[in-house]
């Protein structure tokens, strides 16, 4: 199938735009050397899933292979295609609310805060500011908790077993957070437009700092067991190469992006939630390599820890729902909402027709539009690369095919 | 039963060598061609050794031991022309292989 | 929503949910600059008029100077702070490239569309860009009838490839200059797009189902 | 008949030196039952040490601590549907996996657990041994064809490459063991397994330590290299599971697997025997040159004893923290039993032990000596063992390309400059 | 061999009490049968599946002439090296085309007429000098298996301060090697 017409496409691709070639001149070429390959008749093309351990779900990508050498890869998604933007135009804005956690399962809290922000933005509502600091908290414990599932995934594809279980034995304490708070571990429904359902926990404080104490030297933990590690840099570095032009050019967003070098993140350059109150970090990297990008996730975790910290002790007491009406009818018009997923930008395109269901309410998915960085940063690796920037990039099957 | 004498060393020896022969002389398929050379190889390596036993000294042993290496040696090269010629031409039958140069 | 441009008056929408009321006047981009200059109904926060804000001019050097180069072709509005561009569909790919080019919105952030099944120009389609220099956003839309076809933008964001696909996938809108326009979420053979809607929630393509799954239906 | 089973227990030499086809035969059916049974418990101590570098308890419900878990694993991949693909090659799909368990089980003919506690000491062992266990890539080659299917296929391809690269460096490093065993006054080395050990104890040295460090950089050029030979962690592409779904075995399932498990589980201590025959002394106990006076030798054949004796107190002391609950009642039972069979073995190598103290051609001696040998052979081995565990649970996986090049640029000319060097110490030196 | 021999051998030599005749004929005609599967088998992989059976009945074979050396080197070289390159090969260029084609070329026949030629000399010959004892007769000569490693290596290498017979040719052969494996990396390498 189709490694020929993907070709095609990336070639198509590099015909016009002469700003931002590189790289995908740079795979043009690769392809011009690999034009003649060295066995003619012997390309393999090979499906990488929907069914394979590596693939972090239903995710399929179609190799068309050299010996081991990836001369163009084509993804095959939808597997998990759900109809998660028809389903919105089906139900109230309230009734979609549990949706959205359904898309990025591991980062579930930060789908339902794009989606309030959204809609009270459509609603011209400001959630109080009890409920912006409790919005934050468990945002970004829930992006550490993406970023730890992420290492031990990628860890796992890149053949080192351990931090699996390290991360996930972690990661327990942040879901029995979120269960203590709102019931649920995973899918969490956290937060409601103008607001928070529920106030904190009795305790909520002292749990969160505990688990601040707790993880600060798991993350040295997990660095010890791969950051100077030399099979792991020598699996990562050089590894899945996407400069920040290309990765502008492509879309790729979030700790992808930033590792490019690009110093571009939503909470500092549009801040929303109470995130401007904050004093963080953006991680970047250099050269935009596997490595780097396991080393700005690994740094992000802290400068989420840092934000975690200083939202706990300066949280203000108050009300936790904003005035929002009973009937969630937003006035005729549109607007465009997006958040610093622990994936890349998450946005939400909603079209109110006044009435109480969204018109058309769009998702935009960071994973969907990183994951189509992927032929660009394979090209000319081997299949063991594959996997681990299939990893690398951080996707989510639910979020990609929505 | 009869002794084992070097007399039943040749004779397994001259089996090979002629199926080796019937081989070389018959299969399209290269790589069988190659397998048919090792086998008459090794039917000159059992006579070989079964002399050297023979007379009790141990020269044949070291022939041998050389057509051992001459056996790596024409298998790397063997194999490697085949893989030149395959990347070329998309075949491995020896009648196709008919001209000097393309 | 170009419609709401049009409308000068900031009536309320009619409370019959289902489809509202934006199918008066289809008459082409006239861009009536809405009448109502006082309230720069940017994003405060006390709209408790059941109103709301309505769309206002968007003016900035940027879009004077493509107003004066493009004349009516072009709509600048601001709606809640959030700067969009109606823009005639002859004039997408111009307008695309000297954003990109002259103006530095050098990442298609999402392109999607909307289907309003009672316009004659029944399919909005939106482009949101985002510029990293100037750290702003803006959407650029269109208006497009079922069948047509619009320029793709693909030679101008690589990203725009599987974004302009799921367009296709979802509304069946043409991409011209496409490499690859096929479908990317639902299968190759799928009938129907299903964010149309005419395309009921619960509608699926029985005979692919069958065909290719051996069941009798997917719910 | 008792009378042939002492006059053999005196035996000095092999079985296979001796001619005795007999004694052959029980020796190769102890050594098949012997491997069997480290393999399953090799497969639980994999299991419950990997999962305890993991944070996690591994096996618990099978048996006292999961203790069973190999022998319910062993049935369940017997009573397996057992598949084989349409589009496989029907005969060699089935051959494959006997071809690899063969090449596995083969190798140990020659491995010496002590001077007469082998089947057959060759002349030519260590080459025996080589060329044996490289023929077990025939197996996994040949599997990964016939499945025809293309992760097995690439696991194949990357396994022959890889096993054919990994050999030159491995050889290298076991001629440069071998030319140590050429330094004594007749200066003629030997190839044979027990002429190794015999040699180390000879110069009264283990070769790991000979001409340090060219000894030990053989040792860990050789130690790496078998990581590969065998296809373990980290250099186990040719099933790397993230990325070839399983490798040269996906398509297999059951008991055929279930006999690949087999064939890299003996082939990973036939390989850890040669590193332990060629560097670590064998079945040398420590110091037998320096601390060989008699009393030395009966503190050092306690020490079988001590060990069960040790074990038996762990699994006595796992039956005692049992949590008092009904539902663990036949759990500690069945511990405390396993616990009191490690102990009656620990009494019977004491008694043993003691008996055979002084005399030295007494039976109860050559029993004493025999139990000796193969205790510290084994203890050696399981060390690598513990190795091979251990490296899984740390490192991740090398890439494909890596791998050939440590194999090619860095393995193969460190291993060339240390037989190199060690020839020239060996000539200058003595 | 005769008993006295048998048991004069087992003195310094492990390979005595197998050494019987059944083995010899176990092992020819495993060699002989997988011999013909060689040169008959459609399937290439077939065929180098039945050629390493050869390889190791042959090395039996070596064993029981007491050249354990060789055997050795027959296995580790043959086996284990030679036929995993043909096998890397063999699924390398892909074999499943031909294995629907014809697998004899046109001239067969003639090949076979060839081939049943020299069968004829070779029986011939075998038959003509079968009756001179002391020729094909085995000497009764024992090698000294224990040491044959020791020998080899004074021939090949010479001993203490001589050049041995074959020093020289086993020079020549290492030079043939390193050509060899020149030859097949430049061969086959994508660009030079």
């Amino acid at each position: 199938m189709s490694a020929e017409t993907n070709e095609v496409s990336s070639r198509a691709l590099l015909s016009s735009d002469a700003s931002n070639r590189s790289a995908l001149e740079r795979s043009h070429l690769d392809l011009e050397t690999a034009e003649k390959p060295y066995l003619d008749s012997n390309e393999l093309i090979i499906n990488m899933g929907p069914q394979h351990p590596a693939t972090h779900g239903v995710l399929r990508v179609i190799l068309k292979l050299d010996g081991e050498r990836v001369l163009g890869t084509e993804c095959v998604i939808g597997y998990l295609h759900r109809g998660v933007e028809k389903i919105a135009e089906n139900r109230t804005y309230t009734m979609f609310n549990p949706y959205v956690d359904r898309m990025d399962y591991c980062a579930a809290v930060s789908n339902g805060l794009g989606y309030c922000e959204a809609v009270e933005k459509l609603l011209n509502v400001v959630a109080p500011p009890r409920a912006q600091y409790i919005r934050v908290i468990l945002t970004e414990l829930n992006r550490i908790a993406s970023h730890q599932l992420w290492l031990g995934t990628h860890a796992l594809d890149i053949g080192a077993m351990t931090p699996l279980f390290y991360t996930f034995r972690d990661r327990e304490e942040i879901l029995k957070i979120f269960e203590k708070y709102c019931g649920a571990r995973l899918t969490t429904h956290a937060f409601r437009i103008g607001g928070c359902q529920y106030e904190t926990y009795a305790g909520f404080e002292k749990d969160v700092n505990n688990f601040l104490t707790f993880f600060a030297p798991k993350i040295d933990e997990y660095e010890t067991l791969l950051t100077t590690n030399r099979i792991w840099l020598e699996r990562t570095k050089n590894v899945g190469v996407i400069s920040g032009a290309d990765a502008i050019a492509l879309g790729v967003t979030g700790p992808v992006l930033r590792a490019s070098g690009v110093k571009w993140d939503l909470r500092k350059a549009q801040p929303y939630a109470a995130y401007s109150e904050f004093d963080f970090e953006i991680p970047v990297g250099t050269n935009g390599d596997t490595y780097d990008r396991y080393l700005v996730r690994m740094e992000e975790m802290r400068q989420s820890m840092r934000i975690i910290e200083q939202a706990v002790s300066r949280i203000p007491e108050g009300a936790i729902m904003g005035k929002v009406p009973k009937v969630i009818k937003p006035p005729v018009g549109e607007i465009y909402h997006s958040i610093e997923a622990p994936k890349g930008e998450l946005g939400y395109f909603i079209v109110s027709d006044g009435s109480t269901q969204p018109y058309r309410l769009r998702v935009r998915p960071p994973s969907f539009v990183n994951l189509q960085a992927l032929d660009v940063m394979v090209r000319g690796l081997l299949v063991a690369d594959v996997v681990a920037v299939i990893g690398t990039i951080d996707i989510v099957l639910g979020e990609v095919d929505r | 039963m009869v002794p084992i004498t070097t007399l039943h060393y040749l004779v397994v020896a001259a089996a090979l060598f002629v199926l080796g022969a019937i081989g070389v002389l018959t299969r399209r398929n290269v790589v069988i061609v190659l397998m048919s050379i090792e086998l008459i190889l090794n039917a000159v390596n059992l006579n070989l050794v079964a002399f050297s036993r023979m007379w009790g000294n141990l020269h044949g042993q070291i022939f041998a031991i050389f057509i051992v290496v001459d056996a790596a040696a024409e298998a790397a090269a063997g194999l490697g022309i085949l893989i030149a010629f395959f990347r070329n031409k998309e075949t491995v039958n020896i009648d196709e292989i008919d001209l000097l140069k393309w | 929503m170009a419609e709401e441009v049009k409308t000068p008056d900031p009536t309320p929408p009619l409370p019959d949910g289902e489809k509202k009321a934006l199918v008066e006047k289809p008459t082409a981009e006239k861009p009536t600059a809405s009448g109502e200059p006082a309230k720069p109904a940017a994003k405060p926060a006390a709209p408790a008029k059941p109103a709301g804000p309505v769309p206002l001019p968007w003016t900035s050097p940027m879009v004077e100077k493509y107003r004066s180069q493009y004349g009516s072709g072009l709509d600048p509005l601001t709606y809640l702070g959030q700067n969009y561009l109606a823009v005639d569909r002859s004039l997408i790919p111009d307008i695309l490239r000297l954003l990109r080019e002259e103006e530095q919105f050098d990442y298609c952030v999402d392109i999607t569309a909307a289907h309003y099944p009672k316009r004659e120009k029944q399919f909005d389609v939106i482009w949101i860009l985002y510029s990293f220099p100037r750290n702003e956003r803006v959407r650029v839309k269109t208006q497009i009838a079922d069948g047509a076809s619009i320029a793709s933008s693909v030679s101008i964001w690589p990203t725009a490839n599987w974004l302009e696909r799921e367009v296709y996938d979802m509304f069946g809108i043409q991409f011209d200059g496409h490499p690859d326009l096929k479908r990317i979420l639902l299968p190759d053979g799928w009938k129907g797009h299903p964010l149309r809607k005419d395309y009921g929630i619960l509608q699926q393509d029985k005979e692919w189902v069958q065909i290719n799954l051996g069941i009798e239906s997917g719910q | 008949m008792p009378n042939f089973i002492m006059s053999y227990l005196g035996s000095t030499v092999t079985p296979g030196e001796a001619g005795s086809q007999f004694w052959a035969l029980i020796y190769v059916l102890i050594i098949f039952a012997g491997v069997s049974v480290a393999v399953i418990c090799m497969n639980w101590i994999e299991r419950k040490a990997l999962a305890h570098f993991q944070i996690r308890l591994g096996p618990m419900r099978v048996g006292p601590h999961g203790l069973l878990q190999p022998f319910a694993d062993a049935l369940k991949l017997m009573l397996k549907e057992d598949i084989i693909p349409a589009e496989a090659d029907q005969f060699v799909f089935w051959v494959a996996p006997l071809i690899g368990l063969l090449a596995a089980f083969t190798v140990y003919t020659v491995i010496p657990f002590g001077p007469s506690q082998a089947v057959s000491d060759m002349n030519i062992g260590i080459l025996f041994m080589l060329g044996v266990s490289s023929l077990g890539v025939l197996g996994i080659v040949v599997s990964g064809w016939a499945s025809n299917s293309h992760y097995p296929l690439i696991g194949a391809l990357r396994s022959s490459a890889q096993m054919v690269s990994y050999e030159v460096a491995m050889g290298l490093a076991v001629v440069s063991a071998v030319l140590m065993t050429s330094l004594n006054a007749s200066g003629t080395g030997t190839l044979s397994m027990i002429g190794i050990v015999q040699a180390q104890q000879q110069q009264g040295v283990w070769f790991i330590f000979k001409f340090f460090p060219l000894g030990f950089l053989a040792f860990v050029i050789f130690a790496i290299a078998m990581v590969a030979e065998t296809n373990r962690a980290p250099f186990d592409m040719a099933e790397a599971e993230s990325e070839l779904t399983a490798g040269y075995h996906t398509e297999y399932s059951g008991l055929r697997w279930s006999l690949f498990m087999l064939a890299e589980y003996a082939a990973m201590i036939a390989v850890s025997s040669i590193a332990v025959t060629l560097w670590l002394g064998g079945w040398m106990r420590p110091f037998p040159n320096l601390l060989h006076a008699p009393a030395w030798d009966f503190i050092f054949s306690l020490f079988p004893g001590l060990t069960f004796g040790g074990l038996a107190a762990i699994a006595m002391i796992g039956a005692a923290r049992m949590p008092a609950h009904s539902f663990f009642r036949i759990q500690r039972i069945g511990l405390a039993v396993f616990a009191a069979l490690l102990a009656f073995s620990a009494l019977l190598l004491l008694v043993i032990a003691i008996a055979g103290r002084s005399a030295d051609t007494s039976v109860a001696a050559r029993f004493r000596e025999g139990i000796d040998y193969v205790y510290w052979f084994v203890l050696k081995v399981a060390v690598f063992m513990y190795l091979f565990i251990w490296y899984r649970a740390t490192w991740p996986r090398y890439r494909f390309d890596q791998l050939m090049r440590i194999g090619w640029k860095v393995m193969l000319p460190i291993s060339l400059g240390v037989l190199l060097l060690t020839a020239i110490v060996g000539v200058i030196l003595p | 061999m005769n008993p006295a021999l048998n048991s004069a051998l087992s003195i310094n030599s492990g390979m005595a009490p197998v050494a019987t005749p059944w083995f010899f004929y176990a092992l020819a005609g495993m060699a002989v049968l997988s011999g013909v599967f060689v040169i008959t088998r459609r399937n290439a992989v077939h065929a180098a599946l039945a050629l390493i059976i050869t390889l190791l009945s042959v090395a039996g074979l070596y064993l029981m002439l007491y050249a354990p050396f060789v055997a050795g080197v027959q296995i580790i070289v043959y086996a284990g090296g030679i036929m995993v390159l043909f096998l890397f090969v063999i699924m390398l260029v892909n074999i499943e085309r031909s294995s629907k084609e014809r697998a004899f070329n046109r001239m067969w026949p003639v090949g076979l007429a060839a081939a049943g030629a020299l069968m004829v000399l070779f029986a011939s010959a075998i038959v003509k000098g079968s009756h001179i004892n002391d020729m094909f007769r085995d000497r009764l000569m024992p090698l000294p298996e224990s040491t044959n490693t020791q020998q080899i290596a004074s021939l090949l290498y010479g001993e203490a301060g001589r050049m041995g017979q074959y020093t020289f040719a086993f020079e020549i052969a290492s030079l043939l090697l390193l050509v060899a494996i020149l030859g097949a990396v430049i061969m086959t390498k994508k660009k030079i």
